[in-house]
């Protein structure tokens, strides 16, 4: 995924305030388990923790520290004599040069199984580009295409590539219209122009191109704007049926009231980020209500386990968490099925083989199966929509929760 | 004579690690009227500057009315009831002519009598009148002078330093300037001023101190300095 | 109409640009420093307004007054603490203490408040007026005249009580302001606080279409810059003609030109204009 | 031989006639003094004359080239050059430094350096070629001003008040420079407020007043003009003597 | 004679440090960026610096640096060697485009003109997809290891080469600082009307050294390249990864003098990295801030750079010995 993908977010300050005091007292790696007699298998956790793109960061760590912390309370790992997980924590700042650096200083430091991270794409690959050289296995829910693109050995992307999910944006839709008895012919895309926004919307292009449909629109706005009436002007001179907006949270909000007070009705499909967390809800209020977006995973196909977050965290189990709790499932599972902390092992351990079951149930496919290079070919992204405060799975038909609302 | 308005004892100052006064002694009675003439760069400035406590660099003893000059930073001079009009007029160029006469009288902003302020300016210098909605910077010279002088005299000062008034201006509003200085004394002001222009100088005060490369080198009352063949040589070779 | 709907936002989303740069503009016009933190007193006050809406729900608007009075605190400390220690000290370290700044205060609303994107609702938010074929959006518009008004207020404070007056003479001549009895020093602090302050106000009435987190000001700095540029640094009338240059420039760039590239064509524009008139479009020629 | 020829040279600032139709020719090897009252152009005049200020009308011809549009560096380069009235030194930088950067523009850093050694020697300063310039005397800086125009080789070479502050005997040193420089064929433009010595060193007077040139001739001309008198001590000529 | 031997002594101490570190760790790395951080400061200097204009905006050449030889590498297959080369020509051509306009600006609005123009070779960077890869950044291809293909498994000789170019962009600035060039550059900064009248072309000498100083910076972005291995736009021509902080640590180290750039690059890299390994875990921003503080308290006690702190031992110094 990429750079600016969703976030989770919020709510419950004076919690986080809490939380945020407690960590600063606390020691550097709170999660080191106590007194474990097995040595503890080291996992680097790289994510942006400062910087703009920090929630995410924030939102992928605790989703990794549930998890380790699960495991480690229920004894370690066994195959490894009850062997604890340590995460090793660093921020990866928002420079990829920087977070090259910090993995390569956790790798010397210490010796690592594996890394996790880092969000944002392009921190990802430059961490990739460190961690490839030192053959230590890579796992990350960043979704460019380039990731496993290159031909490398030790990196593992658990989610859909960006190409994927922009193609399934368009064609969802078209299908949930279809259903609804609508037949769209003219689309608007627009996308910030980032590695995540570019690249979903060349799969949404592509998909378009596929159906027939025209782009009657399709215009790339710098990141961080702060005005999107030029857009909105732009859409309604447009004519399209239906718009796809690939943006962050600020732009998203901007962006559907600014179509609401032109009183444009037409349907928005997000390109997740922006779209699929609580703040989006509390930014629009009833507008969010019955939008749809894109995904790669969603907690309600996997509530029992993503309810344990929400108790912990205060607010429901953002897709990045989730999927990074995935990625520390699998390791962990490699790990017991190499009987071995060792990065090669556990490399070897991760490649071709098919893992299920724990968090894994929370994935599209249920399942995670990497190619050779390294992409999890299960993982198919999918359609939420907002229903009063939360989003409900509601295509592809098959896992759906929910049967989706289309109002053209 | 009762004891000086302003009183000055070897008096020191620097820019940098230059002296430029090298103990000056110099004092101002009340309603007296007093002119420093000298060269270029002889140091006249620097005194009236030390005064208005604007050179960081200085020592030596200056007291007024009782008040130890030395112990003040700049901005809690005026209240002491001095006023400088410095040298190259230094008004506040972007604003009106009124708003400039007006921050003359900062220190005494609560007064009641500021417009009877600002009637005695123009009485003074009845053009500033028509230019009173104007921006300071746009008049002539001479009409800038106008305005530094008329801004220090908002003050209702017990002291007027005069720093340079003739420098550039034409010779009949050196004149008006000249006929303005004598009013203002004559109406219980003291002043204190640097001149170049040593006809003038000589011509309104009663008592006069010649300066040359920071030294006091002549002083004494106005006609004694204007028969004093060293003067008009120190200034013209002659 | 689709230009009259284009110059017709860029003026209100100008004026909202004009008000958040005139801190800056000021700050320099007073005492020749350009405050990089200057943006991040933009996330102070929009997180001020942000928690007193949640918590005493108030609306972003009517918490403005609060964000200028928070941040006007601060920045009353930061200039008597800090920049007044290097008003002396060569430019460079005077750019980098602000740089400093900035880094101290993102990072620190970031341990404070956490990283989440927050943003308020309103009644208001998503309603716009129609005027024939054009919008006015009402967010936008209360936005502006909140600036206008805000403009005004500063306007008058400073051509019309003593306290202005005396700010101005001070950037104009300060050694001569201290000849009329002004303490500079008291000016600088009342003008940096001031000038953070409506900059902190301006962060208040956006907030209604702006979300808020530790990294918002940088969205806006490199704008603020521009603007206040562009007018002529030092000049608050030079900051409301930038301010609405750039909200028009922007606007009607993307009537011709990929949205993408409406900040290129602002830099281009930019980079002419002072090339042309290094001064900027008001500045005086000095 | 004529070496500096101006012509109707005028210049406006604002309000202010700086310079009206100024008109005069100095020739080779002469030394001719600029005076007059605060104010009257002199500085206006030695900036024009080196390119910094453009005039808004006349003409200045240095040994036969015109010099309109010509930028001070080019003007240097042509062979003329002028020292600053409140002393322009790059206060930083060693005296040293200060003058060899002008030996620049003839020659290379060595050479450079040892030009500006000798130039120092001629205003008696080798002693302090090391110290930081700003940290020098007010005396001692206008003679750096001076070791750095020469440096630059001038043909013509207009010093801006270098005796301000200087004593007597300092005072005769550098006329004597002057004489000296006159001799190997420098022409010199003088600005000076110590009448007494601008007169002896001299061979011809310029007056400026607001602008215009009041007078110009001998020494002894001048002095007895009533015109000077009455511009320079406000006060008609037979007071003067009184 | 003495500060030779010293200067020597101290090279050599330097250039045996790679051969203590472990050559696919961290500290080498660290290492690595310091030294190449300080070739970029040392770059910026003879603008910032000697010139006294200060450059927001030397990413834009940096990134061109970076992009010309990455690009020609990945269309073409031209050795980075060659693409630094074209790299620096382009980037001493970008610097006296835009030197022409801003020359005139002063102080402040220079910085701000410096900075935009950096901001529009990002957005173009970012725009010009087919040329760039756009946002999504370029990758530098991995091949066998050879000093003419300029790619190496481990990162000792990309030391090696970072303090070769520290070496020769110091070098370059101390021959600018002492020659002619030098003189001329100190006179515009002190006074540049006084520059003028003393034959000085403030034009032209502004020109060349923003030509040298631009030229040089883009060569030291390919380096960047070289080791970064993957950059994008906003790494290479961003504000606060490198126009600011390239200022910044040549004036924490002391603007204007040959040992500034490289005492500044030694504290501010390695500190931030210190910064991140002891505080980022523990809580989100919290070693931003330290750094931030540590900053500001720097600035405030040496407004003009560590080396004045040298300075004041030397005058401390030679004040007991007189005494």
């Amino acid at each position: 995924m990429s750079k600016h993908h969703s976030l989770g977010s919020t709510g419950v300050n004076r919690r986080a305030l809490l939380s945020g005091t407690a960590a600063l007292l606390a020691s550097p790696f709170v999660l080191s388990s106590a007194r474990a007699e097995a040595a503890p298998v080291n996992v680097g956790v790289i994510m942006p923790l400062s910087g703009p793109n920090a929630q995410f960061g924030i939102n992928s760590r605790n989703g990794i520290e549930l998890v380790a912390d699960e495991i480690n309370t229920a004894g370690g790992i066994a195959e490894l004599g009850g062997a604890k997980i340590n995460l090793v924590v660093a921020d990866a700042t928002s420079t990829p040069t920087t977070a090259g650096t910090v993995a390569q200083r956790l790798i010397t430091q210490q010796d690592m199984t594996a890394v996790l991270g880092a969000f944002v794409s392009s921190l990802t690959i430059a961490i990739s580009e460190v961690t490839e050289r030192r053959d230590i296995p890579l796992l990350t829910m960043s979704f460019a295409d380039q990731i496993t693109g290159r031909g490398y050995k030790n990196i593992f992307q658990v989610v859909a590539k960006a190409s994927v999910i922009g193609k399934a944006q368009f064609e969802y839709t078209a299908a949930i219209a279809q259903a609804a008895g609508a037949k769209i012919e003219k689309i608007a895309i627009m996308y910030e122009d980032t590695a995540y926004g570019t690249a979903q919307a060349n799969g949404l292009r592509a998909g378009a191109k596929a159906a027939n449909v025209e782009v009657v629109m399709d215009d790339a706005y710098p990141l961080g704007i702060t005005d999107t009436t030029p857009l909105i002007n732009k859409l309604r001179g447009s004519g399209a049926q239906a718009v796809f907006p690939v943006s962050y949270l600020n732009d998203s909000l901007l962006i559907i009231r600014t179509m609401r007070q032109q009183k444009l009705t037409i349907p928005a499909i997000g390109g997740a980020a922006g779209y699929v967390i609580p703040d989006f809800e509390k930014g629009l209020g009833e507008f969010a209500e019955n939008v749809l977006s894109i995904d790669t995973s969603n907690y309600d196909l996997a509530p029992q386990l993503t309810e344990r977050f929400r108790k912990r965290f205060g607010y429901f189990m953002v897709h990045e968490a989730l999927e990074h709790a995935v990625c520390l499932e699998v390791l962990v599972q490699a790990i017991r099925k190499a009987k071995s902390a060792k990065a090669e092992d556990v490399a070897a351990a991760l490649r071709g083989a098919k893992f299920t079951g724990g968090w894994i149930n929370g994935m599209t496919g249920g399942a995670v199966q990497f190619d050779q290079t390294g992409l999890n070919v299960l993982s198919v992204p999918l359609m939420v929509q907002w229903r009063a405060k939360d989003i409900v799975t509601v295509w592809p038909k098959d896992i759906a929760k929910s049967a989706p609302v289309w109002r053209s | 004579m009762s004891s000086p308005l302003l009183d000055i004892t070897q008096l020191r100052a620097s820019y940098g690690e230059a002296e430029v006064l090298h103990g000056i002694d110099l004092s101002v009675s009340q309603r007296e009227f007093v002119c420093i003439i000298g060269a270029n760069t002889a140091g006249k400035s620097t005194i009236l500057r030390s005064i208005s406590r604007l050179v960081p660099k200085s020592s030596g003893s200056m007291r007024f009315g009782g008040v130890d000059l030395a112990a003040l930073a700049a901005h809690q001079i005026p209240a002491l009831g001095i006023a400088h009009v410095p040298e190259g007029r230094q008004i506040f160029p972007d604003m009106t002519v009124e708003e400039n006469l007006l921050l003359g009288a900062f220190t005494a902003r609560n007064a009641r009598d500021l417009p009877a302020r600002i009637a005695d300016v123009f009485e003074l210098f009845p053009r500033l009148r028509e230019r009173y909605r104007q921006l300071a910077g746009t008049l002539s010279g001479g009409e800038q002078q106008m305005v530094a002088v008329g801004r220090a005299l908002m003050l209702r000062p017990k002291l007027l330093l005069l720093d340079e008034p003739s420098h550039g201006l034409a010779p009949k509003v050196v004149e008006e300037m000249h006929q303005a200085f004598k009013t203002i004394h004559e109406r219980g002001t003291s002043i204190l001023l640097v001149e170049q222009n040593v006809e003038l100088a000589l011509d309104v005060a009663s008592r006069g101190y010649v300066l040359e490369a920071g030294v006091v080198t002549l002083a004494g009352t106005a006609a004694e300095l204007h028969a004093n063949p060293a003067v008009v040589t120190a200034y013209l070779g002659l | 109409m689709s230009f009259l709907q284009a110059i017709l936002d860029g003026l209100l989303i100008g004026g909202v640009y004009a008000v958040i740069s005139i801190g800056l503009t000021l700050v320099y016009g007073v005492m020749g420093i350009v405050n990089f933190a200057q943006a991040e007193f933009l996330t102070i006050g929009m997180f001020t307004a942000w928690f007193a809406w949640a918590f005493l729900g108030l609306d972003p608007v009517l918490a403005a007054p609060l964000s200028f009075a928070v941040a006007f605190a601060i920045g009353w400390v930061v200039q008597g603490q800090l920049i007044a220690r290097v008003l002396s000290a060569p430019s460079v370290a005077q750019i980098f203490l602000t740089v400093g700044l900035l880094i101290v205060i993102e990072n620190g609303t970031l341990l404070l408040f956490g990283s989440q994107f927050r943003s308020v609702t309103t009644s208001y938010q998503t309603i716009s007026l129609s005027l024939g074929p054009l919008f006015i959006s009402i967010p936008y518009l209360i936005a502006f005249a909140m600036s206008l008004a805000c403009g005004v207020a500063l306007w008058w404070f400073m051509r019309a009580s003593w306290f202005g007056r005396a700010m101005r003479a001070t950037a104009q001549n300060p050694a001569a302001a201290r000849l009329m009895g002004i303490d500079t020093a008291l000016m600088y602090k009342m003008a940096f606080a001031l000038g953070v302050g409506l900059t902190a106000f301006g962060g208040a009435v956006i907030l209604p279409y702006v979300t808020v987190y530790p990294g918002v000001g940088g969205q806006f700095v490199v704008l603020m810059f521009t603007v206040v540029v562009l007018g002529g640094l030092g000049s608050v009338a030079g900051a409301v003609v930038g301010g609405l240059s750039v909200g028009v420039i922007q606007s009607l760039s993307s009537l011709f030109f990929p949205i993408q590239l409406q900040n290129l064509v602002l830099f281009i524009v930019f980079i002419l204009v002072l090339a042309v008139r290094p001064q900027g479009l008001v500045g005086a020629s000095r | 031989m004529t070496m500096l020829d101006v012509r109707k040279v005028s210049r406006r600032f604002g309000g202010l006639q700086a310079l009206s139709e100024v008109t005069f020719s100095v020739n080779q090897g002469e030394i001719v003094g600029v005076i007059g009252p605060n104010g009257a152009g002199k500085t206006t005049l030695f900036s024009t004359l080196v390119g910094l200020i453009r005039p808004d009308a006349g003409t200045v011809t240095l040994d036969g080239k015109n010099l309109a549009g010509l930028k001070p560096h080019t003007v240097a380069g042509l062979g003329m050059t002028k020292t600053f009235q409140n002393v322009a030194l790059f206060g930083e930088s060693s005296v040293l430094d200060n003058v060899l950067t002008a030996g620049l523009l003839r020659h290379g850093v060595d050479a450079a350096r040892s030009e500006a050694l000798h130039c120092l020697d001629r205003v008696g300063l080798r002693a302090v070629a090391h110290k930081e310039a700003g940290n020098l005397s007010f005396p001692e800086r206008a003679r750096v001003e001076l070791a750095r125009a020469l440096c630059t080789a001038p043909k013509v070479l207009l010093l801006d008040e270098v005796m301000a502050a200087l004593n007597p005997a300092e005072m005769r040193e550098i006329m004597q420079l002057i004489r000296s420089l006159r001799d190997d064929g420098v022409t010199l433009l003088v600005v000076e407020h110590h009448m007494r010595a601008i007169m002896n060193v001299c061979d011809r007077i310029l007056v400026l007043n607001f602008g215009r040139l009041l007078a110009d001739g001998t020494p002894g001309q001048v002095a007895s003009d009533p015109q000077v008198i009455e511009a320079y001590l406000g006060r008609p000529a037979e007071a003067a003597r009184r | 004679m003495k500060r030779w031997l010293a200067l020597a002594a101290v090279i050599v101490a330097v250039a045996l440090l790679p051969l203590l570190l472990d050559p696919r760790g961290y500290w080498i790395r660290v290492f690595t960026f310091t030294l190449l951080f300080a070739a970029m400061a040392q770059a910026w200097n003879i603008v910032g610096g000697l010139a006294n204009q200060t450059s927001l905006g030397h990413a834009a050449f940096f990134g061109i640096g970076a992009y010309t030889s990455t690009v020609l590498l990945l269309k073409f297959g031209i050795s980075p060697w060659l693409g630094m080369l074209a790299g620096g020509a382009l980037g001493g051509l970008a610097a006296l485009v835009i030197a022409i306009p801003t020359m005139r600006l002063q102080g402040h609005y220079f910085a701000l003109a410096t900075l935009a123009f950096g901001e529009v070779m990002r957005v173009i960077a970012n725009v010009w997809t087919s040329l760039t890869g756009g946002p999504g950044g370029l990758s530098v291809p991995f091949v066998p290891p050879s000093l003419a293909a300029y790619s190496f498994k481990l990162l000792r000789p990309h030391a090696y080469i970072a303090l070769a170019a520290l070496v020769v962009v110091t070098a370059i600035f101390e021959i600018i600082r002492r020659g002619a060039m030098g003189y001329r550059l100190r006179a515009i900064k002190q006074n540049p009307a006084a520059a003028e009248v003393i034959g000085v072309d403030t034009t032209r000498v502004k020109l060349q050294a923003a030509v040298i100083s631009g030229a040089l910076i883009a060569m030291l972005g390919t380096l960047y390249a070289q080791v970064a291995v993957f950059f994008d736009p906003d790494t290479v021509f961003g504000i606060a990864s490198i126009s600011i902080r390239i200022a910044l640590i040549a004036i924490i180290g002391g603007v204007g003098t040959a040992a500034g750039p490289i005492l500044g690059a030694f504290f501010i890299i390695p500190l931030e990295e210190v910064m991140n390994d002891l505080l980022s875990s523990r809580a989100a921003g919290l070693s931003q801030l330290v750094f931030g503080v540590i900053l500001i308290s720097v600035i405030l006690w040496r407004p003009r750079g560590f080396i004045t702190v040298f300075d004041s031992l030397r005058a401390r110094l030679s004040r007991s010995g007189a005494s």
